[in-house]
C-alpha cells in the first residue's frame, strides 16, 4: 500500500455521511474504468480500428461518475459524449463499449450508431442524438410521465457549456419549471464548446438562469467526484419528493481536443497546466489512499479488465452487411426502457439512512 | 353506426382512446381548457383531467420532445400541432430523436402527432401548410392522410396503437365538409390504400382533402370510367396498390395539395416510373400546387391549390393521348 | 373643450419631459387609429369581407403606439399581430391596412399574405410570420448589422408571454446579450397566450430572465402610452449608445379573444372589467382633455378619416389570379429595407435637448 | 488557373467575396479561431477579422435567423452550418423567414447557407445527412450541389451575389478526395445542368458526390456509350437539360445519395415520366439510399450508400431492357 508524503491520514479524509468505503471505491473505479477505456478506444482510433471520430472525456470522469451513481435502478439517463462513466455504472461492459466505438455487431447499436451516440435500453438510458442538447426535452418528457404516473422516480441528463444556447435547453428548463418535474440538468461547464471559449456562448454564467426558471441552480466542483455524488443526490431526493428540478452545473476542464483531430491550439497552455492538478482521479485516488486502499491493485484490476475487454471486443465480428436495412420501424410490441444498474449502497439501505 | 363530420371522428378516437387506455394522453396548446384551435378536444378535460389533456406551453420542440421521453418509459402520447405548419419548430425532434429512435438503439417511440394541415380557407402561407412529404423523407416516421371520416377515426386508433412515431395529416378543409358512417368503437384501418372509386381507362391517385377533389372533376368525364385511388397511408406507400391500379387503368394522374417539387406524387410518379412503366398509355400526369407559398387572398390562393377544374382538364388531356 | 369634473388641471397632467403637446396628441391620434381600424375591419369581417381570421389588439394600443414613437426613420422594426399602432406611425395609411385585411391588390402585402401578417418594407418594417416568435431573431440580425457597421440604429420588435416559451426567444436573447446588441426586445405580457394563462407558459415572469442574459429588463404600464414611450426611448438610447439590449415587460391585457373566433369564455369576467377601467386611450384622452385639448374633435376626425379609407379600400380590386405565381424568387438586385416615419418630434431637435 | 482541392475552391471563393464586398460576412460555430470544423475558413479571422469571420453562439436557428435580419439591412452573410444534418435545428428558420419573405412582402434576403453534407466516412445517422429534398420542398429557397473544384468555387460565388437564400451542399466526401483546375478570380457558375460526359445509349443524372460515382461506374460499361448529367443545381433545376438528354439518351438512371423517398431523384424521375415520356425506352430507374438512418458502421454504411456497383448494375440492367 502507497504511503507517500502526501497521503492524508484517514481523519484527515474523514467518512462521508452517504458513502461508505466500498462506494468510493465503485466511484473511483468507474473513474479509472472511464478513462481507460478511453485511452485504449484513442490508441485503437489510431491503429485505425475506430471508424469516424473519436471523443473522450478525459478530465471530466468525476462528473459522470458522481452524478450517475446517485441515480437508482428506476430512474432514466440520457448520457452525453463526456459521460462515459455513467454507462460503466448502468452496467454498460467494457467489451461492448469497445465493440461501438470500433462499430461492431458486440457494440451497444451493433454499428448502427458510433461512438458515444449510444444508450442501453436494458439499462434505462436513451442514446444520445447529436444535436445538443435535444434529449434535454427527451429527459423533460421521462421526468413528466413519472410525475403524472406519480412515481418516485426521476431523468437525469448532462450537456455542455455550449448546448445552452441552443432553443431546446430553454424549453426544456422551462417546461420542467412550470410543470415542476422530477428531473436533473447536469450542466458540463468545461470551458469550451469545441473551439468557444464561454464568452462568445453566453454574457452570464447559465446557472443563473435556474432561478429564472423557477428552481434551484447549483455549482459544484466538477472534477471531486464525491461532490458531484453530493450534489446529484440531494437534486434527486429533491425530485422524488416533488421539490422539482435542478440544475446543477459541475465546474470542469476539457483536458483534451474536443475530437480526435483537434489539437486544442486555442486554449492557453497555461490553463490546461492549472487544471492538470486537479485532476479527479489523482483526488480521489489520494481520497482513498488516506483511507488505506490499495489503489495500485485497484489500477491493476482496471487494466487487466480493459485488455480483457479489448481483445475480446476486437475478436467481435463486424455487423453484417444485410442488417444494414432491419430495424427502422418496431415491428411488434413497443418495449419501454428496463431498469439499471445501480451500484451505491444508499439503494439497499433505508431511506431514513442514506 | 353513427354519421360524423371528419372532425367529430377525430375526437371519437381520441376519447374512445383515452378511455380505453390509461397511457393515453393528448398534448398541446390550448387543448385543454379551450378544447383546441378547432375544437377537437372540445370537453376532453373535464372528462379526463389536466394531466390527460395538457395544455402546453407554446413550444413545439417541447410537445415533440417530452412527448419522445413520456413514450420511451410507457406511456403513448398523442400531440397536437395547433396548425401542422408550425412543425418546423418541432422538426429536428421529430426527425432526428424520434424518427431514428428504434433504428439506431432498437428503442421504440409510439407517438402520434396530429398535424392540421392544408388550406382552402384563406389561412395564408403559414396556416396552410402540407408538410407530409418532409416527413415521407425523414427515415423512421410513419405518415397517414385520410380522407373521410371513417378514415379519420380507423387511421386514428391504428396510428396510436403502432409502436412507432406516426404524422397523422388531418385536412382542416375536411373538418367540417366531410360526413360520413362511422363504425362504434375501437377499429383499425390498416396502412394502405383505398379504392375510392372503381374505374378502367385512367386512375386519379390522391389523398386527404384531394380525393374529394378527385371524385367531383371525374364524376361523370365524358362517361370515361375513371377509378380514384385513395393512398390513405404515405408511409408505408401501399405500391402494390398503385402499381395494380396502373397495370388496370395504364393512364394516370397523381395530385397532391402539397407544392409540387419533391412532393409524395413526385415519389408516387417515380414509383410508376420505375415499376410501372410496361403499363403505361400515357405520360404521368401530376396536378400539385406550384411551388410558391399558399397564398391569403382567395383569387390568388384559388390560382395555386390544385382544384376541380384542373384536375378535370388534367384527366381530359391525358384520355385523349 | 370638455371640462368634466374627472378633468385634470394642466398642472396636474404636468409637461412631459420629452413630449411636446403636439407629441402626445400624435400619440393619442395612433390608439385611436388603431382602434378604429381595428373596429372597422372586425364589421367588414362580419360582413364577410375579411377572409380568413381577424386579430386585434383592442386594449393593448399603447404598448405599439408608446414603443414604436420612439424609433427613428432609420431604426428597423418587427411588428407583430397586436401592434398596428405601429405600422400608423411608421406611415402605413389606413386604405393600405383595411386593403390588407380584405386582401385586396392595394394591401401591404397585395393579398399574398394576410390580416396582421405584414410589415412595409419601404418604411423600415419586416413583417411577421407565423411561427412565434421567430421575428425576435430576425430584429436581433438587423441589430447585428446595425453593430457590426458601427451604425447609431436599433432594432425593435414585440412579442407575447406565450411565445417566450419558445426556443428562439432564447436564441435571440443569448445572442443578444452575448454581443451586447443595440435590439429593444417588447415583451407584450397581456395575460394570455390564445387559452393558456400565464402559470401554464412560465413558472418565474420572463422579465427576470434578462438579467440572465446580461442586460437590462424593465417593467412598464403597458396601458400608459407614455410610460410605454419613456421606456422605449431609454431602451433606444441605450441601444444605440452601445449599452446593449433592453427587455422591456408591457403589462397589458388582450381584452378581445385571440381571434375573431375565440368568445374567451376561458377569462374571468372580474378580469375584463378590472381592465376595463385601465382603458390606455380613456386615460391618454384624460391626459390630453386636461391639457385643453379638443379630443372629440380628434376622435371625430379619426372617424372620417377611417371612413374615407374604408371606402376607398372597399373600392380596391382583388389582386389578379395571374399574379399568385410571381415573385418567389427576387430577380434584379436586393434592396434593404427604407427608413420609416417618425413623428416624435424630438428627431427634429438637438439629441441634447430631446 | 491554379489546381485545387474542392475544399479549397470553396475557401479561395469565400475569400475572394470577402475581400470584394465588404458586406459579405461568414458566420457560424467555430469557424473563426479554429478556421471550421473541415477548416474552411482557416486562417480567415487574421485577414478579416473576428466580426467578419463570426464565431456564433451554438444555436441554428438564431445562425439562420440572424443572418435574415442582417441580409435585409445590406449585409450578404454566408452561414456554415457545422454538419448539414444539423439544419433541423434552424430549419423553421430558413423554410418560414427566409424562404418566404420575398414572395410575401417583396423583400430579398441574399443569405447563403453553406451545409457540409454526406456520407462515406462513418459519420452516421446525425453527420451524413442529404438535406437537399426538403429545402426543395419549401418555396422560396435555392439549392445547389457542386461536384468539382471549379463548380464549387463558381457556384459558391454565384450563390453569395444571388439575391435570394441559397442553400450551398458542399459534399464532404469531396473535400480533400477532388481536385481539379479552377479559373482565378471571382467567376459565377449557371445555376444550370452540366453534361460531365456526352453520351447517346443511357444518361445517368446526378448530381454532389454521385457524378464521381457515376462517372467512374460508367467510364467502360461494356462498351456503352453513357451520358453522365450533373444537376449542379437543384433548384432551379435544369428541366430543359434533362428532358434534352432525355430525348437524346432514351434510358435513365436517377441516383442520389440521400433517402429514397421524395428525394431529388424522386423529382427528375417524375418530370421524366410526365414531360420526357415519349422518349423513354425504358423505365426511368432509381439508385438512392434506402430509407434508413445511414449507419456508422463501414459495413453497414457501404450497404446503404449507393456505390459504383449498384450504378453500374442498373446501368446494366437498364441497357439490357
Ligand atoms: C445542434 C448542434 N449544433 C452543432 C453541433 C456540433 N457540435 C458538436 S459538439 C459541439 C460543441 C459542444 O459544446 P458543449 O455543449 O460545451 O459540449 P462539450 O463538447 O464541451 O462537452 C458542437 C458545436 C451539434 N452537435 N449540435
Ligand atoms: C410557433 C407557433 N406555435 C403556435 C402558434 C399558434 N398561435 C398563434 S398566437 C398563439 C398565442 C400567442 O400568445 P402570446 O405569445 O402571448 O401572444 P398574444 O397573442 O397573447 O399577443 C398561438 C399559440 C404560433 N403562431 N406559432
Ligand atoms: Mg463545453
Ligand atoms: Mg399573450
Amino acid at each position: 500500500m502507497a504511503t507517500d508524503i502526501a497521503t492524508p491520514t484517514p481523519e484527515q479524509v474523514g467518512e462521508h455521511q452517504h458513502l461508505q468505503l466500498a462506494d468510493r471505491i465503485w466511484l473511483h473505479r468507474a473513474m479509472l474504468l472511464m478513462r481507460g477505456i478511453e485511452e485504449r478506444a484513442m490508441s485503437l482510433y489510431r491503429q485505425g480500428k475506430v471508424p469516424g471520430s473519436f471523443y473522450d472525456g478525459f478530465g471530466q470522469e468525476a462528473v459522470s461518475a458522481g452524478a450517475a451513481f446517485a441515480m437508482s435502478p428506476e430512474d432514466r439517463l440520457c448520457i452525453l459524449h463526456r459521460d462515459l462513466a455513467a454507462h460503466i455504472i448502468r452496467g454498460v461492459t467494457p467489451t461492448r463499449i469497445l465493440s461501438q466505438y470500433m462499430g461492431r455487431a458486440g457494440g451497444v447499436t451493433a454499428g448502427r450508431d458510433g461512438n458515444v451516440h449510444f444508450g442501453d435500453r436494458q439499462l434505462g438510458c436513451v442514446g444520445m442524438v447529436s444535436m445538443l442538447p435535444d434529449m434535454m426535452l427527451v429527459a423533460t418528457g421521462m421526468a413528466m410521465a413519472f410525475k403524472l404516473r406519480g412515481e418516485a422516480r426521476c431523468a437525469l441528463t448532462w450537456f455542455g457549456d455550449g448546448s445552452t444556447s441552443r432553443g431546446d435547453f430553454h424549453e426544456a428548463m422551462n417546461w420542467a419549471g412550470v410543470q415542476k418535474l422530477p428531473v436533473v440538468f447536469v450542466l458540463e461547464n468545461n470551458q469550451y464548446a469545441y473551439s468557444t471559449p464561454l464568452d462568445k456562448q453566453f454574457a452570464v454564467d447559465p446557472v443563473e438562469r435556474a432561478a429564472a426558471y423557477g428552481f434551484a441552480g447549483v455549482t459544484v466542483d466538477g472534477n471531486d467526484v464525491e461532490a458531484m455524488f453530493d450534489a446529484a443526490r440531494e437534486a434527486r431526493e429533491r425530485a422524488v419528493s416533488g421539490g422539482g428540478p435542478t440544475l446543477i452545473e459541475a465546474v470542469t476542464m476539457r483536458m483534451h481536443g474536443h475530437a480526435a483531430h483537434d489539437d486544442m491550439k486555442y486554449v492557453p497552455r497555461e490553463q490546461v497546466e492549472e487544471w492538470k492538478l486537479r485532476d479527479p482521479i489523482d483526488r480521489q485516488e489520494k481520497r482513498l489512499r488516506g483511507l488505506g486502499v490499495d489503489v495500485g491493485a485497484l489500477r491493476a484490476e482496471v487494466t487487466a479488465e480493459i485488455d480483457a475487454a479489448a481483445a475480446e471486443a476486437l475478436a467481435g465480428p463486424m455487423p453484417s452487411p444485410e442488417s444494414a436495412l432491419d430495424g427502422v420501424f418496431c415491428a411488434g410490441e413497443s418495449e419501454p426502457l428496463g431498469d439499471g444498474q445501480a451500484p451505491w449502497s444508499g439503494f439497499s439501505r433505508p431511506r431514513g439512512d442514506r | 353506426m353513427a354519421t360524423m363530420t371528419y372532425l367529430q371522428a377525430i375526437s371519437s378516437a381520441l376519447r374512445d382512446e383515452l378511455r380505453a387506455d390509461e397511457r393515453v394522453l393528448v398534448m398541446g396548446e390550448d387543448i385543454g381548457v379551450f378544447g383546441g384551435a378547432f375544437k377537437v378536444t372540445d370537453g376532453f378535460i373535464d372528462e379526463f383531467g389536466s394531466d390527460r389533456v395538457m395544455d402546453t406551453p407554446l413550444a413545439e420542440s417541447a410537445i415533440i420532445g417530452c412527448a419522445v421521453g413520456a413514450a420511451v418509459v410507457g406511456l403513448r402520447p398523442v400531440c397536437e400541432m395547433q396548425f401542422a405548419d408550425f412543425i418546423s419548430c418541432g422538426f429536428d425532434q421529430l426527425v432526428n430523436v424520434a424518427g431514428k429512435m428504434h433504428y439506431r438503439q432498437g428503442l421504440a417511440v409510439p407517438i402520434t402527432v396530429r398535424l392540421p394541415s392544408g388550406g382552402g380557407f384563406s389561412g395564408g402561407p403559414f396556416h396552410s401548410q402540407n408538410p407530409e412529404a418532409l416527413f415521407m423523407h425523414s427515415p423512421g416516421i410513419k405518415v397517414v392522410a385520410p380522407s373521410t371520416a371513417q378514415d379519420a377515426k380507423g387511421l386514428l386508433h391504428a396510428a396510436i396503437h403502432d409502436p412507432n412515431p406516426v404524422c397523422f395529416m388531418e385536412h382542416k378543409h375536411l373538418y367540417r365538409r366531410v360526413k360520413g358512417d362511422v363504425p362504434d368503437g375501437v377499429y383499425e384501418t390498416p396502412f394502405t390504400a383505398r379504392v375510392a372509386r372503381p374505374g378502367s381507362d385512367l386512375v386519379v391517385i390522391c389523398y386527404g382533402a384531394m380525393v374529394d377533389v378527385a371524385l367531383s372533376a371525374t364524376e361523370d368525364l365524358d362517361g370515361a370510367s375513371i377509378e380514384v385511388l385513395d393512398l390513405r397511408s404515405l408511409v408505408p406507400l401501399d405500391e402494390e396498390a398503385i402499381l395494380d391500379a396502373v397495370a388496370r387503368c395504364s393512364k394516370v394522374v397523381v395530385v397532391d395539395e402539397a407544392n409540387l417539387t419533391c412532393a409524395a406524387g413526385a415519389q408516387v410518379a417515380a414509383l410508376i416510373a420505375e415499376k410501372g412503366f410496361e403499363d403505361l398509355d400515357g405520360p404521368v400526369v401530376r396536378v400539385a400546387s406550384p411551388d410558391v407559398p399558399i397564398p391569403f387572398s382567395p383569387p390568388l390562393e384559388a390560382a395555386v391549390l390544385p382544384g376541380v377544374d384542373r384536375v378535370k382538364e388534367a384527366c381530359r388531356e391525358l384520355l385523349a393521348y
